[in-house]
């Protein structure tokens, strides 16, 4: 991992709140694998201090890109920054989803979350076969539908809260169903907490291999500041940024 | 070009530059940023007898220009500590500072003992002033007999050089400082953050389980440099400055104000490469400047 | 929509903002850019019996986020403020709150006469918290017997209402909080600003001929917020909470802390609007967290 | 005055370290006399927490121009704006050069210190006899030359200190001759505290009206924080914000 000064190639507005930055840097878009994520400095000051994670959604070296929702300050400052600007970059950073061959493997994504999922599937669509559920609270939130259904998958559910668009259901739904349909031995996962503790109890105890990609908030990116724990079942501290972001799910002590 | 040797008297660091207890990891963490050997020194994260969780997320918040935190000393216990040493140490020779914590007299004085036998660490680095552990942020840096107790207790048992850091939550750091040196202290670090509160409209609570945490960064910067000013004029023992530190004009600010050398905290979480990058603005500036060596200019502020 | 009515006893405030002394100068320099009675009240810059020039210059210096300030109260004495009051009470029925200096007891109180007997001003606000006019940064407010005894005087010689400005620059803010409040304050207002140090590497001197300086702004909230909350845990007069205030949050989190109304200071030198701002951001994050009025939030923090 | 968000319309650099910010305000571009000036927030954040002062330096309704040089973070950062992008303005603030008719006026103007100047000699040389007198350390701090050579000018004299491109010399080198040959009964100045000072010394005494349009680093720009003073020759502090920025020269206490 490194720390550099990147140029912005590009940064457009996809839809509403969500936007696609495409950063230049040969180092981070060699490295980069599915599930890393960068730290991105927001503004060239010290308000606000603290760089800004954002997971890696498609590299295509010398460029990678993000895709991110502007929910705050932070991603605002982002959303403002045009091309030529140069922001400070520090990746990739985080662990990866594991590569698997062969394997039916079911990639679970709630909204944003379907940023490092793109990158994961985009990879091993060719080696495994995949399906795909992705859900978000309106079809104003669900975006890259087009783009997803062009890669060779098994079985695509797209679902919206309030059925607008898409068929109205959360990414649980027809889990199930999907799983025994496709054979599923494998699932990966990105999305809010809410959609975690769902998916834990739907599919937890299924005995199928579960990999969550989390979010916390987070100070350094890397290890050091201590500052990004969630709770394991083992009752100890993880560090979301380097023991993580991806996760097993039971690793994880879930609320409910 | 400048001579950047820092002169703690004990020691002699060949820059000024220290990454400070709790941002810098246990330094191995940054040896993909950069080759260690290029700092002063650096401080690990502070270290208890046992392992330890630290407390409840969240642990840190961001105010402008600054970061509360209340990590609570999450750490792998004295023991566990001394192979993380030793793995780092192979890979450098920059000066290694442990950073001792306590909850009691007794363990301050238990995990002084442990690391002081090591011929791997530098010095020790005396925490009194850790405003995440106890209930109300107190310490035993908020007053002179219990600082000087501890010093005392701990500097009669160990030999390594012996570094206290103080609060700058007091009224009266001159006469916490002078306590430290009485009972025996080497140096003095300053400032440990600063006690703030952050609060939560949404759910009406504190964001922190703790309720106070402590400030540090960029905002509190002019509030450390007075006190550095402050320690450096009560005591004859070195300082070392602590407290928002981003820039080489920092450092040498700091420097002016009496200190001997810097500790970097907040800026090594913000910025990997913070630290590589403050040595070289400090070498610059005092180029440009034409200081040639710190001993010019430290506490030599015209008045 | 939300009852934006603070409620300080002895008056009804139409709002809760209330504009800082020594960053609102007389009040009606703002007139140009909005309607005063917009405002809760405002706080008039401090002011000594005589005609003072303020200190040498640079008075002010930029911080991280924040303000260092020396400006030493410049003004026009006591007598020369009441045709002041007079004109801009004459253009807004706003309560109007003075700030009252002194280098000594009796020219506290010499102030505080001379603007107790206007009809013009609502309160008074005994500022015995200004770090910039003696050496070292020293006040009354440092210590529980002068806070005790300079309040006395006052308030036994006047008949307006009295708020007790405090410093942030002591240990123990509770017991001062107190003996303001045994010796007869009807609300305390705090923090005043921190004390800070700037130094001009260039020149080897510090930037303010006073040495230290005042820190304000965004960079000192979360240390007044964790103030005030102290505060208003210890005394029952009401509390009006200060320090870095810019945004109709910032507000809340100081009534949730458990003031009854706040002042806002550096926000109107950075920004001439920012007090109107704030007031109506308040009132929408109010609406929108459906708090109907601040009772329902002062000092209701779930621990 | 006001408190607006204006658009920038551009935002150019003229040469090194020298910018010319268009920007879209009709209150101000209306109100505005030559001696105003304006406070423009450089960031969008607490840090840097001030907003910066910038004499107007021309007008075109609903536009006005600042021409700044980039010396700090505040000025590097405004540099850094595009078109488009929005800023905070304060202004018109301060008072104004005196507005005078059939008189021999000469300006002199010391690097950026053109600017409040430009601004005064577009709209007073008409009415006017005007010269103009303008140094800078070198060829590249002495910008406007050719457009400053457009108005009806009675005589021009411009200087670099190091000789590059002009005249050798300062900007007081041949002021008492230029002042004679030209009749001068009034001068409007502005430039760095130096130039100040030698005018003083060599103007100062001879019985003509000097007008100084001074700098000082400034708080809020419009009379509140007394952070911006100067001593006057009546030993009492002014405000450069709200008494100045232009003031009598014989109304401030030179250090010479
Ligand atoms: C590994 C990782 C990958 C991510 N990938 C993406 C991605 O690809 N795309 C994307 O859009 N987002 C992603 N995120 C989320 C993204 O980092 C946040 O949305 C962003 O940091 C918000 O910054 P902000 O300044 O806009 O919002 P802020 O204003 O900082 O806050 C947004 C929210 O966070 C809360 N918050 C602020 N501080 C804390 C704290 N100390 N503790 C807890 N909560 C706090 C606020 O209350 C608010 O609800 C990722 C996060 C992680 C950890
Ligand atoms: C009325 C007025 C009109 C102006 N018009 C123009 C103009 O038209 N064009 C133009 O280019 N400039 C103009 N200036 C100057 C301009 O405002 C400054 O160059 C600018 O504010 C510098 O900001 P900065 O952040 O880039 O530099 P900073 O980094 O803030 O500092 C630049 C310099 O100021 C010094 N400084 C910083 N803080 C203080 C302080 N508290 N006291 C004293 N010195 C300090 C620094 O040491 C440094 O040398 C004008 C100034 C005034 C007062
Ligand atoms: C996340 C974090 C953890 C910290 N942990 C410790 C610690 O373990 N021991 C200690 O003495 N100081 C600790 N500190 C304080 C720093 O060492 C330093 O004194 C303080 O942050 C002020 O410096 P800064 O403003 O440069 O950050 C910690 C600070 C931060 C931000
Ligand atoms: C330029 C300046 C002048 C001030 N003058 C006074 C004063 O005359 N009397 C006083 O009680 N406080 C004075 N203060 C302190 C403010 O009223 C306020 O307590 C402090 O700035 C903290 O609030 P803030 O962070 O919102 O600015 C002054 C502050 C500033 C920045
Ligand atoms: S964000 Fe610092 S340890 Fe994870
Ligand atoms: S800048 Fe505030 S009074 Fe002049």
């Amino acid at each position: 991992m490194k720390e550099e000064e990147c140029r912005v190639a590009a940064n457009t507005i996809i839809q509403g709140r969500y936007y696609l930055m495409k950063i230049e840097s040969a180092y981070i878009s060699e490295k980069s694998k599915p599930g890393n994520f960068v730290m991105v400095a927001v503004s060239g000051s010290n308000d606000p201090l603290l760089k800004r994670p954002f997971g890696i959604f498609k590299i295509d070296p010398p460029y990678f890109y993000i895709y991110y929702e502007v929910v705050g300050r932070g991603s605002k400052l982002l959303a403002s920054k045009k091309e030529e600007d140069r922001v400070m970059v520090v990746g990739p950073l985080g662990n990866v989803f594991p590569e698997y061959e062969n394997e039916n493997i079911l990639f679970v994504g709630g909204g944003r979350g379907i940023a490092p999922l793109y990158f994961a599937i985009e990879k091993y669509s060719g080696s495994n076969n995949i399906s795909l559920i992705y859900g978000a609270r309106s079809k104003e939130d669900l975006l890259f539908t087009e783009e997803l259904k062009k890669f060779p998958l098994k079985e695509t559910a797209f679902y919206t809260d309030d059925g607008s668009g898409f068929t109205k259901g959360l990414v649980t739904t027809d889990i199930k169903e999907i799983i025994n349909r496709n054979g599923i031995n494998v699932t990966f996962s990105c999305g809010p907490d809410k959609m975690f503790e769902s998916l834990n109890e739907e599919i937890g105890s299924l005995g199928i291999r579960n990999f969550v990609s989390l979010e916390a908030f987070m100070g350094c990116g890397f290890g050091i500041c201590y500052s990004c724990v969630v709770k394991g079942s083992d009752g100890k501290y993880k560090k979301v940024c380097s023991d993580g972001p991806v996760f097993r799910m039971e690793e994880i002590k879930w609320q409910t | 070009m400048a001579d950047l040797t820092a002169d703690l008297g004990f020691i002699k660091l060949k820059n000024p530059v220290i990454p400070a207890s709790g941002t810098f990891g246990y330094g191995g963490e940054f040896l993909q940023f950069f080759d260690l050997d290029l700092l002063g020194a650096f401080v690990m994260k502070g270290v208890y007898t046992d392992e330890r969780g630290g407390n409840e997320p969240p642990r840190i918040w961001e105010t402008p220009s600054g970061l509360l935190n209340s990590i609570g000393l999450a750490g792998p216990g004295a023991e566990g500590l001394t192979k993380i040493i030793k793995d780092v140490a192979s890979k450098t020779s920059t000066p290694i500072i442990v950073n001792v914590c306590g909850g009691t007299d007794e363990e301050y004085l238990e995990v002084a003992r442990i690391l002081d036998v090591m011929k791997e660490v530098a010095m020790l680095e005396l925490n009194i002033s850790c405003p995440n552990v106890r209930a109300g942020g107190s310490c035993p840096a908020q007053s002179s007999s219990d600082t000087r107790r501890v010093v005392k207790l701990v500097k009669e048992n160990t030999e390594k050089p012996l570094i206290v850091k103080l609060s700058p939550n007091v009224s009266d750091i001159s006469s916490i400082a002078r306590s430290a040196e009485e009972a025996g202290a080497d140096a003095i670090s300053v400032v440990n953050t600063f006690l703030g509160l952050a609060l939560d409209i949404e759910k009406r609570k504190p964001v922190f389980k703790n309720f106070f945490a402590g400030l540090s960064g960029p905002a509190i910067k002019p509030l450390a440099l007075k006190i550095v000013w402050e320690v450096a004029n009560a005591v004859s023992i070195p300082v070392i400055g602590i407290g928002g530190i981003m820039t080489g004009r920092d450092v040498l600010e700091f420097i002016l104000a009496g200190a001997a050398a810097v500790q970097t905290g907040t800026v090594n979480i913000v910025e990997p490469t913070g630290s590589v990058r403050i040595i070289s603005e400090t070498l610059e500036l005092m180029d440009e400047l034409k200081i040639n060596n710190l001993e010019e200019i430290r506490g030599g502020l015209k008045i």
